[in-house]
């Protein structure tokens, strides 16, 4: 039998390594796993390497940063309100920024996830955030190519899961987490609620169970 | 001369000129407002980045679902024929040209459309791009919105930006307090002046060549409160 | 008021042109535009390109390639049963044939409805159809390059389309659709029923009106 | 000497190796017959690259169901658990790794685990590779399953392959009628031989050279109808 429903938060996040890349959904705070987020805060790895696109005020991801755990941050929205955290490290030079397009960010995860180790994009050719990109032109238009982003980790928030890993979202907190599933070596997705298998409609499951590796049931805790 | 139109104004401006059926996707902030203005009777598809497809008006006091927001994190509803997808679903949707429109706000743009909104190098903030170099390079008509000069009256329509850029030659027209200007082959061209503001005051506004054009008009907007 | 519904698929097909590169969704018999296909056989037109896996079998497309309709065949099972009408126009120089793997194929048609002219894939290196491909490694594999597959015209099939153009499908009859769907310039869907909009789930539309022309509904004849 | 395996028991013997949890896509023709004899208590999601996973036995005679087939077109049934996804997906799933085996006939196989099959140049048939490429140079494990000798008695298993690639270096093991034969680093390992077939005799039947693995065992099937 296949049995991927793990209870425990602080027991799925005790694998990741010191030196880890870590995808970690969500879209401002909609799809965030904080569960996994606190409980990996809680054991305060080292020199982490965290791609996501703007949660940076989640309670967890926060502590992650404060204590020092992130040596370098991959995010198209690197700015947190009410605190000049991040300006600070950075001056500090305790944690490098990438700062990414999101489309770029979000197309370099999908193709980790798809097997595509490089592909061509026209977002950012002309800016400085295009200045050490291999520029290239097709049919007479210029595109840099971006390189797939892999996690070691994807921790990911959906509403429902089953025993398989398959998995269903509410609304827009779909978002970055069915292509970070797809692109993390370990996938750990935060479910709202454990569906029985066979109940998701067949149709409708968004993330195939082929991606997952752990389903957390948390309940939400607001 | 009339007053400068106000921030809803602007985007009641820009609303006018959305055709029905068009797709479209509204910047955070001060493009967001659009949406509220449309004519009666135009169907606009509005997109937003984080997945949503089909945004219908702000959602009521105490009616927000955490779960349905836009791009700059406001609570919003989703008409009947939304949908929702995933963030590389999204911007294969910005990316493949399917979008018609996108409107976003501006620090400075060049008479040859570069469009800078940002990065300020001199401030203390650390940059953010978000979606913006994707929708600048890909969306078919990009509508700025912004006031025609910044606080202090420094232009911010240029020969060439000074700012970092967001995309090279991306806009189409600028929709501002003062006129709205459409950024041509040839140079920038006033399409729309507000009552009473001549062109030679406005060049001195701007720190690029402007001219009128033939079919020029006035700008207005009602009174929106 | 947007209403993409056309009741009539030979009005749909009415500005497919000659020299046209044509998408053809389905797999096996299954999620199959036929009537579309029908419809754009009785119109005749001349130099088609065709981008389809594996559907010639499929009465109208049969017609195309017998009334010699098509220049060229893009596919990854160019291989039609208890015929050999295949065979015969290639060797009588009436047909080229650019076999395509159908994860390539796949991925090509995604990249050009995806805004990605290029990218890179590990499938067919070593073989003779990557023989003419550029070749560049990344960490220490081997890959080739592959351009974007866009359509002047995607004719797909769907279970139930709204006036918006959202759809969904029915099983495994989606395949080939959605990407096509994204790729063509030009998208024309033959829908088993039109649904009323609001009706589809939000959740399950798996693609969007904006990737859509045309609603054309047809019952089926089977 | 034991009588060669039938295709059903080759079947039978691929399925042993297929591990609880195992992701597997199983090819067109003989490979589709694997999950007929799973053992008891494991539970595999079997994929189709034509955008289905968790595939069941094959559907009942008046049962079928046009739209659920698999990537032979037969047709199929869902379990519970299973879901559908397009052509792009699909194949993510299979160029990004995700798939543990595959189960794909062939014409050819090298020493160095080179695959053939898609192409017989000499004959009158249009080529055709559907997604045996993408699988064969993608899957963690690759799994052939063949007659040991071509009907003519030509050794199928060569130090180099004639006929066009599938793929190279991607074979990890070869089922056939008569042993079961490992690719490895430094050569080919016959891990299990049928009853009173020696090794030698084998050997006349192999265009490369073969060994006995140290815990060899005897190839053997239960009787299947």
């Amino acid at each position: 039998m296949i049995d991927k429903i793990v209870t425990d938060p602080v027991l799925a996040v005790a694998d990741i390594a010191d030196g880890a890349t870590v995808l970690v959904g969500g879209f401002a705070w909609a799809g965030v796993p904080s569960a996994l987020l606190e409980a990996l805060a809680e054991r305060q790895p080292r020199n982490l390497t965290i791609a996501t696109n703007a949660n940076i005020g989640a309670p967890g991801l926060m502590r992650l940063f404060e204590t020092g755990c992130v040596r370098k941050l991959m995010s198209s929205f690197p700015r947190m309100f009410n605190t000049t955290l991040m300006e600070d490290l950075c001056k500090a030079g305790k944690l490098v920024l990438e700062l990414i397009p999101q489309g770029t960010l979000a197309e370099r995860i999908r193709a980790a996830g798809a097997g595509i180790p490089a592909f061509y994009t026209p977002a950012a050719v002309g800016t400085p955030l295009a200045a050490d990109k291999e520029h290239r032109d097709f049919a007479g238009v210029t595109y840099i190519m971006e390189t797939a982003l892999a996690g070691d980790v994807a921790l990911i928030m959906a509403a429902k899961g089953d025993r398989w890993g398959n998995l269903v979202y509410n609304k827009t907190a779909r978002n970055f987490n069915p292509i970070m599933a797809m692109a993390g070596k370990l996938c750990l997705a935060q479910v709202a609620e454990v569906a029985e298998l066979g109940t998701l409609n067949p149709e409708q499951i968004i993330t195939p169970g082929i991606f997952v590796d752990q389903v957390i049931p948390v309940t939400r805790s607001t | 001369m009339s007053k400068p139109l106000s921030r809803m104004q602007i985007a009641w401006r820009v609303a006018q000129d959305i055709d029905n059926g068009c797709v479209v996707n509204l910047g955070a902030g001060m493009p967001t407002m659009v949406s509220d203005f449309l004519p009666a009777g135009r169907e606009v598809m509005f997109h937003a980045e984080n997945g949503i497809l089909g945004i219908g008006p702000r959602a009521a006091k105490g009616k927000e679902d955490p779960d349905v927001i836009n791009a700059g994190g406001q609570a919003v509803t989703l008409l009947p024929g939304g949908s929702y997808f995933h963030h590389a679903d999204s911007f294969a949707m910005i990316r493949g040209g399917h979008i018609d429109i996108a409107v976003l706000g501006a620090y400075e743009v060049s008479a040859q459309g570069d469009l800078a909104n940002w990065h300020l190098p001199d401030s203390n903030v650390t940059p953010a791009v978000g979606g913006a170099m994707d929708l600048a390079a890909c969306a078919h008509r990009l509508f700025v919105m912004m006031d025609y000069c910044s606080r202090d009256g420094t232009p911010k329509i240029l020969k060439q930006c000074t700012l970092p850029l967001t995309a090279r030659r991306c806009v189409n027209s600028i929709y501002t307090d003062l006129a709205v200007v459409d950024v041509i082959a040839d140079g920038l061209v006033v399409r729309e002046i507000i009552e009473g503001l001549d062109l030679k005051t406005l060049q001195d506004k701007t720190g690029a060549p402007i001219r009128l054009a033939d079919n020029w008009r006035i700008l207005s907007a009602p009174d929106i409160s």
